[in-house]
C-alpha cells in the first residue's frame, strides 16, 4: 500500500472531539431510551468510532459512504448533527429523516452518505453500484461500506466482493470487527480467523487488518486504501479490530460477553487510544478537557433542542414513496 | 434440568412459541431447530428460551447469519427424516432466502413427481406496531400466500401457537409460521399437553348477525376490540380468526357471510395485494348473492412502515379503522 | 455500426425490448444495462441483441452470476445519477434477490425521508407456456405487487414494450418490467420515435357491453381470442389490458364495469394471491352496486408449473377457461 | 488426502460402459429435440460423463447427490434408467417425474440422488442440510453437491461453504468447471483463477483441481474425500476441470468459444481418456467395442420403449403438491 501523511496534532484533536461528541450522543441516546423517550430500538457504536471518524478523515467529501444499523457514528461523521440524529429517535419533524426511518436508519445524503440498512450485507452490493457509477461518470469517487463481522457470512458479501474485484471499482470493504453477531461470538460461526480479511483472498483483493480502536490506523489503513481506489488499483478490505461498549441493541446487557473481555477492551477505548496519541504529540490535558467539555456542551444543546421539537408530522407517513413526493398506487 | 415451562394456568404468547416446540421435541427426536441466536441467548425475542438448557446443541443449532443457509439446510434435512424448525429472526428477512420459499422447498415435491417431501417448519417474527422501522416491521404473510406449496400459520393467542405449532411441525408439508411481534407480550390460557390445533381449521371468536370481520394474528384482538365498540353501537358482529391463510377455511368465512350478508377483512399486510383481496375475490364469486353491501378492507396503507409511532398508527390497521368500515357497511 | 433495427413497419415482441432500450441509451447517456449474458451474447433470449455493438462495453455489463450484486449496484448507480437498467434472466430469479425488490429498493426514498431517490428499471422474462417447468415458468407480477414503492409494468404488445419501456427508464421510480417469455416471438406495429405509454394506464383494447375482461402482458392475447368465440355466442366482452399493475388503473376498470355490470379478471398468475383479487376487491368496495353477476378469476391453478404442455395447459389460464367464466357471469 | 485403492480393469470397464450409455442418451436427446420430440428445454452433459460416474463410483448406494439443471448423468450414474429420463424428457406417463418436472429437475431419490435444481447455487445449502442430517441422524453417510464454476459466484455458494466448514459436516462440495455459463467465459467475471479451488481457503477448507474428464481421477479425488468426510474431518471442494460437447442449452451452437479450444477439448474426451486407460490395463479394443455395442443397444431400446410409453396423465397437474398427494388450497 501506498503510505499516508502523518496526522497532525491539531487534526487529531479535531477527530477526538467528533470522537467525543459521537460518544456522548450515544449516551445521550441510551439514557433517552431508558427514559422512554426514544423507542423502538437503538445499536449503539459507542466504542467503534474511531473507525467512523478515522475512515471519514481519509475520505473526500464526495465520496460514499453506507453503514448498517449500527450507524449514528458514520452519519455523524459524515456531518449529520447530533440534534437532527437525536431527533430522529425521538420522533421529531425535525429528524434526520423527517421520523421516518429511525436509528436504523440514519441517512445524511448532504455528507454523501447515502445511508444505514438493516439487513445485513444489504448495503455491500450498493456501495459497489456507487462506486460503478464514479467510474461511469469518471470521477474520482470512492464508495465505503461499513459492515459488521457477521455480515461476512451472507451471500451478498460474496457477491459485492466478486463483483468488485472483477471490475476493479474504486469500493472499500470495511468490516468492524467487534466480535459478536447478536450474542454469539463470530468465532462460533465463521470458517476463519479473520472474517473479512482472510476472506479478501478469495477475490485476489488485498486487506489489512487495522486497531480499529486507533483513529490514525484506521485513518492510515483508509488513506492508503482510497489513494489505491482513487488510482484505479480496485478494492482494498480493511478489516478493524473493535468492541461494542454496549449490549448489540437496546438494553441488552451483553452478559454473553467474558467480564475479562470486557474489561480489557474497556481499557482500549479509542478516545483514550487517541487522547494518549494527542499528549504524545505535546497537546495538554488542559486542551484535552476544553474539547471535551465543547463536546458535552454541543450534545446537551442537541438533546435540547431534540426535545423541543415538534412531533414528526403523521402527514408525512404519505409522502416520499414516490419522486413526485406522494404514495398514491391506483386512479 | 431447566425445562420450558410456564405459570400452570396462564402463558404469555412469547413462552407459548418455545412451549409448543418443547413439547414437540420431546415428543419426537427428530425435531431439530436451528437459526441466528436461537441457543443459549434463547434467541431475540426470546421465544426459544430454555431450549437449549432442556435439549442442547445436537438439536438447537446456532447458524451464522446465512439465511439462505438456515432454510435451505432445513430442505435438505427434511428430505432425510429430520423435522427442521428454522428460524428467521424478523419476517422481512425471509427476502433473504425467498429462493427457498418461492421456489425450492413448495416446489421439489411436485416437480420429482412426488419423490421428495419436505417436512419442516420456518418460523418468524412478523409484523409492525413496535417502531422498528421499514425494513424489521412488515407482515408479510401476503408474501407467502403468493407462492403454492406452502402452508400458512398466524397464530392470535398462546393456545393456538401451541397447537398450530404442534400440527405445523407434525405436518409432512412445509409450513411457515409467524408468530407476531406486537402479540408476544400478551397472555392466555396455557392448554393441555396434546393439545393440537388442525391446520386450515377458523375460529369464529365472537359471534354476531349484521357484519363479519376476518382477521388473522394480530389484528384479531384490533377485531375484537372493535366488534366491542360497534355493539355499543348496536352493530351485532362476528369475528373470524383465520388462523392459518394456507389451507384457507373459506367454509367459515362463507357461512359466516350467509349469516351476516356483510364482509370486512381485517389485514395488516399493505392492501394492494393482501390476503383479504383472495377471501373477497372467493366470496364475491362463490357467495356474491349473500352480500348486501360493498365488502371493505382495512389494511395496512401501501407504504413502507414508518419509525414514529403516530405515523406507524397512521398506516398500520386500528381499531377505529375497523369501526368505520363495519359501520359503513352496516348502515349500507 | 451494428444498430437496433427492425423491419420497417412491424417488429417482433423481442426486437421491440431492445428497441425500447436503444431508443433511451441514444437519448440519455446515463443509461446502462448490466445482466448475465446480456453483451456480445445478446441476452439468452435476444432482448438485447444489437446493443452492445451499438453502445459497447462501457453501456452494456455482463455480470456474474450474483442477482444480489447485479441489483443492488444498480440500486448504489441509482442513487447517483446512472440509470441502470437490470436483467434478470428470468423472473423466477428474482427470489434470489428479493431482499433489494422487497426491502432495499423500495424502502429507500421513503425511510430516508425523500433524501435518496432510485431510478431504476429491473426487467426480466416472465411467465411460463413453454414447458420449462417449476423453476423456469412462474408468473410473479404479483410477488412485485405485494411491495409498495415498486411500479409494475407488463406490456402485451411490441409498441407497449417500446412505450412502456421508454417511461420506465425516464421515470424517477424503480420500475419491475415484466416481459413475457410467452409474447416473444409475436408481432405488432412499430411505434414511431418518441413513443410513450404514460405507466398506469390501461387500455381498452376492445370494447363491449355485455362483460368486462381485465387482463395483462400474456392474458390480453388469450382474453381477446375469448372475446372473439364470445361473440360469436352473442355476448358482447369488452377487454382492458391492465398494462402496469402499479399504479393501477382502477378507473377505466370501473368505468367498464359500468358499462358492463360484469367482470372477469384474466391472471396467469396463480390464483392464491393474484393481482386480480386486488382488481375485484376494490370493484366490489367502491363498484358494488354497479355488479349485477358473481366475479370470476381465471388465473394459474395453485400448483407448480408442470413440465409437460398438456400438464402447463391444464393448470395455465386458456381461452376456453375464459370463455367458460365470461359465459357463465354473463348468463348469471 | 488419504489414498484411494487403484480401479481394476472390469470395474473401469463398468464404468466406461456408464459413460458410454449417459453419452448416448444424451445424443438422443438432442435427436429427439431437434426432432420436436423432447420440448422445453435441455442442458446437455456429454463431455462431462466422468464426474458423474467417476463420482458416483466412489460414493456409497446411501450417500446423497444433488445436481443442477445439467444432471442428466448425475441422475443416470445414481441408477435412474435410461427410458425413464428419455420419457421425462418426452412427456410420458413412465416418466422419472411423471414428467411434471422435466430435463432441469431430473432426480431418482431411490438412488439417493435428490433432485436436480434449476436456479443457480440453491442445491449447495440443502447438500449441506442432508450432511447434517446424516450427522444428527449418526449415519455416516456423505452428501454431495455437483455445481458449475457460474455457481461459484453467487451467495448461496458462500453460505453454504460457510456452514458446512463452520458444523465440520460431510459434504463435498464438485465444481464441474466447463469454463463458461451460458455463453460467457467464467474468467471474465470471476476474481479467480480457479473459481472453486481457490475459494476453498476462504472457509478453512481443502480442495483439489483434478482432470473432470479422467473417470479415474475423478474417482481417486471423491474417494479421498469421502473418506475424509466419513471419518468426520469435515468438507472437501473438488475443482474438475471438464467441457462439454454440446452448446449450454438446447441448440446453442456455442460460437461463442474459440475452434481451437473445442478441438483442443473433444480430443480430450472422457470416453477416450478411460479407452486409453483401458487398454493400458490390457483390455482389447474388441471388448470395448462389445461394450459400446451394449450401449448403443440399450439407449436404442430405451428410446423406443419412451417413444411407445402413453403420454402424461392430465390428472397428474393436480397431485403432488401437499404430502397427501393432493393439491387442495382452501375448504
Ligand atoms: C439478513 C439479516 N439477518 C439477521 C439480522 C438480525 N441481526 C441484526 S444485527 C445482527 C448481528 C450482526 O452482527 P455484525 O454483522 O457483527 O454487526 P454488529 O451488530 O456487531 O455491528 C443480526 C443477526 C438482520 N438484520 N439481517
Ligand atoms: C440464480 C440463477 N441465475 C441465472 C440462471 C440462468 N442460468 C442457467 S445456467 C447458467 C449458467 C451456469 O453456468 P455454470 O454454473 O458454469 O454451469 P454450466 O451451465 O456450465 O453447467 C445461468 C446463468 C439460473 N438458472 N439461476
Ligand atoms: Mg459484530
Ligand atoms: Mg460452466
Amino acid at each position: 500500500m501506498s503510505s499516508a501523511p502523518a496526522i497532525e496534532a491539531a487534526r487529531l484533536l479535531d477527530l477526538y472531539e467528533q470522537m467525543a461528541v459521537i460518544r456522548r450522543t450515544e449516551k445521550a441516546v441510551y439514557d433517552l431510551f431508558l427514559a422512554g423517550l426514544v423507542k423502538g430500538t437503538t445499536h449503539l457504536a459507542s466504542g467503534q468510532e474511531a473507525i467512523a471518524v478515522g475512515a471519514s478523515a481519509a475520505l473526500r467529501p464526495d465520496d460514499y459512504v453506507f453503514a448498517t444499523y449500527r450507524g449514528h457514528h458514520h452519519a455523524m461523521a459524515r456531518g449529520a448533527s447530533p440534534q437532527a440524529c437525536l431527533a430522529e429517535l425521538m420522533q421529531k419533524a425535525t429528524g434526520l429523516c423527517k421520523a421516518k426511518g429511525g436509528s436504523m436508519h440514519l441517512t445524511y445524503a448532504a455528507g454523501n452518505m447515502l445511508g444505514s440498512y438493516a439487513i445485513v450485507g444489504a448495503h455491500l452490493p450498493m456501495a459497489v453500484g456507487t462506486a460503478w457509477s464514479a467510474r461511469l461518470r469518471g470521477t474520482e469517487q470512492v464508495s465505503v461500506a461499513f459492515f459488521g463481522d457477521g455480515a461476512t457470512n451472507i451471500g451478498a458479501f460474496h457477491e459485492a466482493l466478486n463483483l468488485a474485484a472483477v471490475w476493479k471499482l474504486p469500493v472499500i470493504f470495511v468490516c468492524e470487527n467487534n466480535l459478536y453477531m447478536e450474542y454469539t461470538p463470530i468465532g462460533a460461526v465463521t470458517a476463519a480467523d479473520h472474517p473479512a480479511a482472510d476472506r479478501a483472498p478469495a477475490y485476489r483483493l488485498p486487506a489489512q487488518v487495522v486497531d480499529g480502536n486507533d483513529v490514525v490506523a484506521v485513518h492510515d489503513a483508509m488513506a492508503a486504501a482510497a489513494l489505491r481506489a482513487r488510482e484505479g488499483e480496485g478494492p482494498t478490505v480493511i478489516e478493524a479490530e473493535t468492541y461494542r461498549h454496549y449490549g448489540h441493541s437496546r438494553t441488552d446487557p451483553a452478559t454473553y460477553r467474558p467480564a475479562e473481555e470486557v474489561e480489557r477492551w474497556l481499557k482500549h477505548d479509542p478516545l483514550d487510544v487517541a487522547r494518549a496519541r494527542l499528549e504524545a504529540l505535546g497537546v495538554t490535558p488542559d486542551a484535552i478537557g476544553k474539547v471535551d467539555d465543547r463536546a458535552s456542551a454541543q450534545v446537551a444543546e442537541a438533546v435540547a433542542e431534540a426535545k423541543a421539537a415538534p412531533p414528526a408530522d403523521i402527514a408525512e407517513a404519505f409522502t416520499d414513496v414516490w419522486a413526485d413526493g406522494g404514495s398514491a398506487w391506483r386512479t | 434440568m431447566a425445562s420450558v415451562k410456564a405459570d400452570a394456568g396462564t402463558i404469555s404468547y412469547r413462552e407459548a412459541v418455545a412451549e409448543g416446540i418443547a413439547r414437540e421435541m420431546r415428543r419426537d427426536p427428530a425435531v431439530v431447530c436451528l437459526g441466528e441466536d436461537i441457543g443459549a441467548a434463547g434467541g431475540v425475542f426470546k421465544t426459544t428460551a430454555g431450549l437449549f438448557a432442556e435439549f442442547g446443541p445436537q438439536r438447537i443449532w446456532d447458524t451464522p447469519i446465512s439465511e439462505q443457509a438456515i432454510v435451505g439446510a432445513a430442505m435438505g434435512a427434511a428430505m432425510t427424516g429430520i423435522r427442521p424448525v428454522a428460524e428467521i429472526m424478523f419476517s422481512d428477512f425471509l427476502a433473504c432466502c425467498w429462493d427457498y420459499l418461492a421456489n425450492e422447498i413448495p416446489k421439489v415435491r411436485y416437480m420429482t413427481g412426488g419423490q421428495v417431501t419436505v417436512p419442516l417448519v420456518i418460523r418468524t417474527a412478523n409484523g409492525g406496531g413496535l417502531g422498528f422501522g421499514a425494513q424489521h416491521s412488515q407482515a408479510v404473510e401476503n408474501w407467502a400466500l403468493t407462492i403454492p406449496g406452502l402452508k400458512i400459520a398466524a397464530p392470535s393467542t398462546p393456545a393456538d401457537v401451541i397447537g398450530l405449532m404442534a400440527s405445523a411441525i407434525r405436518s409432512d408439508d412445509p409450513v411457515v409460521f409467524f408468530e407476531h411481534k406486537g402479540l408476544f407480550a400478551s397472555k392466555g390460557l396455557l392448554p393441555p399437553e396434546g393439545h393440537l390445533v388442525e391446520l386450515g381449521k377458523a375460529a369464529v371468536v365472537r359471534e354476531g348477525t349484521d357484519v363479519t370481520l376476518v382477521a388473522l394474528a394480530y389484528t384479531v384482538p384490533i377485531a375484537l376490540a372493535a366488534a366491542e365498540r360497534l355493539a355499543a353501537k348496536g352493530i351485532s358482529t362476528e369475528v373470524v380468526d383465520l388462523r392459518c391463510l394456507i389451507p384457507m377455511d373459506m367454509t367459515t368465512v362463507l357461512a359466516s357471510v350467509a349469516k351476516t350478508s356483510r364482509l370486512v377483512t381485517v389485514e395488516e399486510n399493505p392492501h394492494q395485494a393482501g390476503w383479504g383481496a383472495t377471501v373477497v375475490s372467493v366470496v364475491v364469486d362463490e357467495g356474491f348473492q349473500l352480500l348486501d353491501a360493498p365488502v371493505r378492507r382495512v389494511a395496512s396503507a401501501n407504504v413502507p412502515l414508518p419509525f414514529a409511532d403516530a405515523l406507524e398508527d397512521e398506516v398500520m390497521p386500528t381499531v377505529d379503522k375497523v369501526v368505520a368500515a363495519a359501520e359503513s357497511v352496516a348502515n349500507f
